[in-house]
């Protein structure tokens, strides 16, 4: 049976050209770059170029690229780091309720150090607002972070207009609030650029654009005081210890370049297969509705909700006819709540727990769509026939 | 992040049997709710004291769709007696297990036959199962 | 040219075998591991089978094995981790002065939280005692770090020793008191048992034992209470959150097994070589001195002082000449300070300048070894002659 | 985590220009402690306030013996007004740049040069060089 891969949101193939530029770096290039000798020196130069590649992607200057172990590490450094150089001039932080746990966990944990956390709302399309923004500013406020685009339903947020209110704070009172963006989910897949959006530190992963795992990067504005949340060697100008993970840079390298070229190309080939899934799902599936903003989402993003049956059950079929896609229900997280993002936007809980996401990839073709909607539409029937929820005929 | 589930667990989540409804029945138990995530509906024929036909309608996860139908089949043919002693392990059991996060679906599925009986009782008897109430509200809090 | 790499304790080529091992987890199977769909499953029982890989090498249960991005990692969760758990119990650390800067660091960063952190002495030969140990708990002693062998000069503590004055405090007065152990470059070089030694927690780092950079564990003994280091996803139980880096997981895992199979040749092989190396160079150059235990120390270890001419030299002279070694001088590191491990053993400044170190591994060869005999004694008397400290005919 | 050197600090490095010592030195200049890593000695031979011979000897790094090196060649030939414009930075500039963290070697150099004049200056005329010390001191506190 043919696999059909639609969860790219939750990870991407590495690009076999990354694969092909990290190849090297395992068992020939394999030096320590710290060390000064000649095996040494060649990782180095590589650690250095792949900072240009990423920084280029979002039109960074290299020397504000950190790298890190993945978004998380990015999200937590930059939460800890900016709240604990900036404890003494506040503790007020704001975030959203839609952001990942990735910044909602350490915002908690922040919490319980004796910080105080605002968690805005979001309209029925997952938007947050500017306006919010600015009433929940306090002159306790030392960091907003909300993500660029959200993780289950791909909404965009509106990044400039958050800077823009945060940035008056400093001009206007002189209260200096940093902005933290996480984001994971848009790098590499909507264009960038720190300096128009105006952030001061944004977070990213390598294996959300066809890089390797366990590679992400902080980018952190020149000038920005922030306390290192991994201390050991002097590696990353004593902002991020440990022996770099030199294949792993080279690649989330390679794969923002490769990004930065393609761009384009991408946005367009997954906002055609984008709309047309959402358009035929909506048509094909009485009682469905798209979840997230019909247009301010990301290229690739596909969430809806199925009404009178539950995420898992139609994951598991869809993943026995080779369909891999993703739930916001919570029988795959452990806990009994369905996904905070859903009942967020105000979903109900069992039209949350009823919901699927598809996202689309590099690879993912106008075939690959029209089986979807072949194979989907059975299986919503078959589950729904054994529904109590679903009254045949409509309710 | 699910662990797989065991072969008889994707066989019953495959093929789940006696799925529907009863026309008439003699007892109906309906357990969970929407805000967890899973509702079984089980609708049982008694002849004799003895359970002659059973069907079940399920929202909910590849758990809770296998631990019913699993529990159908263990109560089929067998006395109230019978049905009252399974168990949510003895569903588990029978399923070679569930993963941890999943164990509820068994004890809902358990409910669900208790609460067949406890409709079926009253109908027949005027009183239910002594002091019984399904237990999914408890072990939703466990669940927080 | 051919090179001659003699700094494994820097880092470590990947063997081939581990790299094949992971090769198909880049492209071809990369799922998700938190995914419940085929792609997810096949790589969630990959990075369960690594976990068992590194848990047998030390005979530890799977299920106590955390996976994190390295050494440093692993060893600022362990200290951070614990600590915060144990503060209302005791905010009184010990550790030693001749610890990697990935447990000195956070250690000092503690002290700025209000913990009070003890640093052991150790003697000449860079044995810490256990006596000490003993005589540094107070009843607010809540953790004990130290590492099981010195990255410099290689020498091997007394962690059975140590473990058993600890225990006795909790036999005998009922107070628990964690012990760490930075097994960083002991993992895969020495044998190593944690129910026998007794350990809670030890860290490790793929890359020191041909595995991949960028991965590493903590072992935390069942049923110790740890804070999480990194908040987010369910990833590790809760205990480490981020998307694992499954390619680097599973060549982590087979370069654990590896070790594990080699780990007697590969102790043998290396033990002859060390000695030649240091009887070779202390015989065939004058005031030259070894640092760290004559016969406790990992079996790949050479460190020597050379009197009157400084380390960096050196190294830049043994690169010309196609060989890498490693320094503990300043020169090295971006402070003016030499090696703290080489003070502690009661080196002065200027002979702690004058040290180079040799770490042999696996591929290291008899004409290796033979080589640097023959082309090291020239380059020190090359800067010898250059040296305003040494007056020629010994002074 | 050193940067490589440029290719003019690997040529000093690897030939360094006069190396060794002066039998009679007008002057000698001993800058540099064992505690911080680096010890210099230049040695001068002047005449009619011309350096013709300059000598050095080094304990140090790449870049301590390199912009010893530098230094020599700089003030090979040159007044002693001319040695004594010699800075830090030109030394540096002359070896393609260093390193951020061996700036403080080429502080060593000119002080080196400035000490072997202060030296040469004393035995002339019974006066050293007006104000000046060796700045190693300084630079070393600032290291940390
Ligand atoms: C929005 C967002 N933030 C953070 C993360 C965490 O990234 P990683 O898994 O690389 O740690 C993810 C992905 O899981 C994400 O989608
Ligand atoms: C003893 C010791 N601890 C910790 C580390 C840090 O490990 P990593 O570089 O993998 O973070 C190292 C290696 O650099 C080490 O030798």
């Amino acid at each position: 049976m043919k696999r059909i891969y639609l969860d790219y949101a939750a990870t991407t193939p590495t690009h076999s050209d990354v694969f092909a530029a990290m190849e090297p770096y395992f068992g020939e290039k394999f030096g320590n770059p710290s060390s000064i000798h000649s095996f040494g020196r060649e990782t180095r130069s590589a650690v250095e170029k792949a900072r240009e590649q990423v920084a280029a992607l979002i039109s960074a200057k290299p020397e504000e690229i950190v790298f890190t172990s993945g978004g998380t590490e990015s999200n937590n450094f930059a939460l800890n780091g900016i709240a604990e150089i900036n404890k003494t001039k506040g503790n007020h932080l704001i975030t959203s309720r839609i952001e990942h746990p990735a910044v909602l966990e350490p915002c908690q944990h922040l919490e319980k150090q004796g910080f105080v956390v605002t968690y805005l709302p979001v309209d029925k399309d997952g938007l947050i607002n500017s306006d919010d923004v600015k009433k929940a500013i306090t002159d306790k406020t030392i960091l907003v972070s909300i993500m660029m685009a959200n993780n289950e339903i791909g909404v965009i947020e509106p990044i400039e207009e958050i800077n823009r209110v945060i940035k008056d704070k400093l001009e206007k009172q002189g209260q200096k609030i940093y902005f933290h963006v996480d984001a994971v989910q848009a790098f590499g897949a909507i264009p960038i650029d720190v300096n128009k959006l105006g952030m001061d530190l944004l977070s990213c992963s390598g294996h959300k654009l066809y890089g390797p795992k366990g590679v992400g990067a902080l980018y952190i504005r020149k000038g920005t005081r922030i306390a290192a949340f991994m201390r050991g060697g002097h590696q990353e100008k004593n902002r991020r210890a440990s022996t770099e993970n030199v294949p792993g840079l080279v690649g989330f390298g390679k794969a923002c370049e490769l990004a930065l070229r393609e761009l384009d190309s991408r946005v367009e080939h997954l906002t055609g297969l984008r709309d047309k899934l959402i358009k035929g799902l909506l048509d094909k599936i009485p009682e469905t509705q798209l979840n997230g903003h019909p247009t301010r989402r990301l290229p690739n993003n596909v969430n809806v909700s199925v009404r009178y049956i539950e995420g898992e059950s139609m994951l598991l079929n869809l993943d026995m006819e080779g369909i891999a896609a993703s739930t916001g229900s919570a029988c795959t997280s452990g806990t009994l709540d369905p996904s905070h993002v859903l009942l967020a936007i105000g979903l109900p809980h069992e039209i949350a727990h009823g919901s699927v996401r598809f996202t689309l990839g590099r690879l993912t073709t106008q075939e690959d769509i029209d089986h979807v909607l072949d194979v989907f539409p059975k299986i919503v029937e078959k589950l729904r026939a054994m529904s109590p929820l679903y009254k045949k005929g409509g309710k | 992040m699910a662990s797989p589930y065991s072969e008889k667990v994707m066989d019953h989540f495959r093929n789940p049997r006696n799925v529907g409804e009863i026309a008439n029945p003699d007892g109906i138990g309906k357990v969970g709710n929407p805000v967890c995530g899973d509702i079984m509906e089980m609708y049982i024929k008694v002849k004799d004291n003895v359970i002659t036909d059973v069907k079940f309608k399920t929202f909910g996860c590849g758990a809770a769709i296998a631990t019913s139908s699993m529990a159908t089949e263990l109560i089929k043919g067998k006395t109230i007696e019978e049905a009252l002693n399974l168990t949510n392990k003895a569903v588990a059991e029978a399923l070679d297990g569930l993963p941890p996060i999943k164990m509820h679906c068994s004890v809902l599925a358990e409910d669900a036959v208790k609460g067949a009986i406890d409709d079926y009782l009253k109908k027949t008897t005027g009183k239910g199962l002594p002091g019984w109430k399904p237990r999914n509200e408890e072990i939703h809090e466990h669940g927080h």
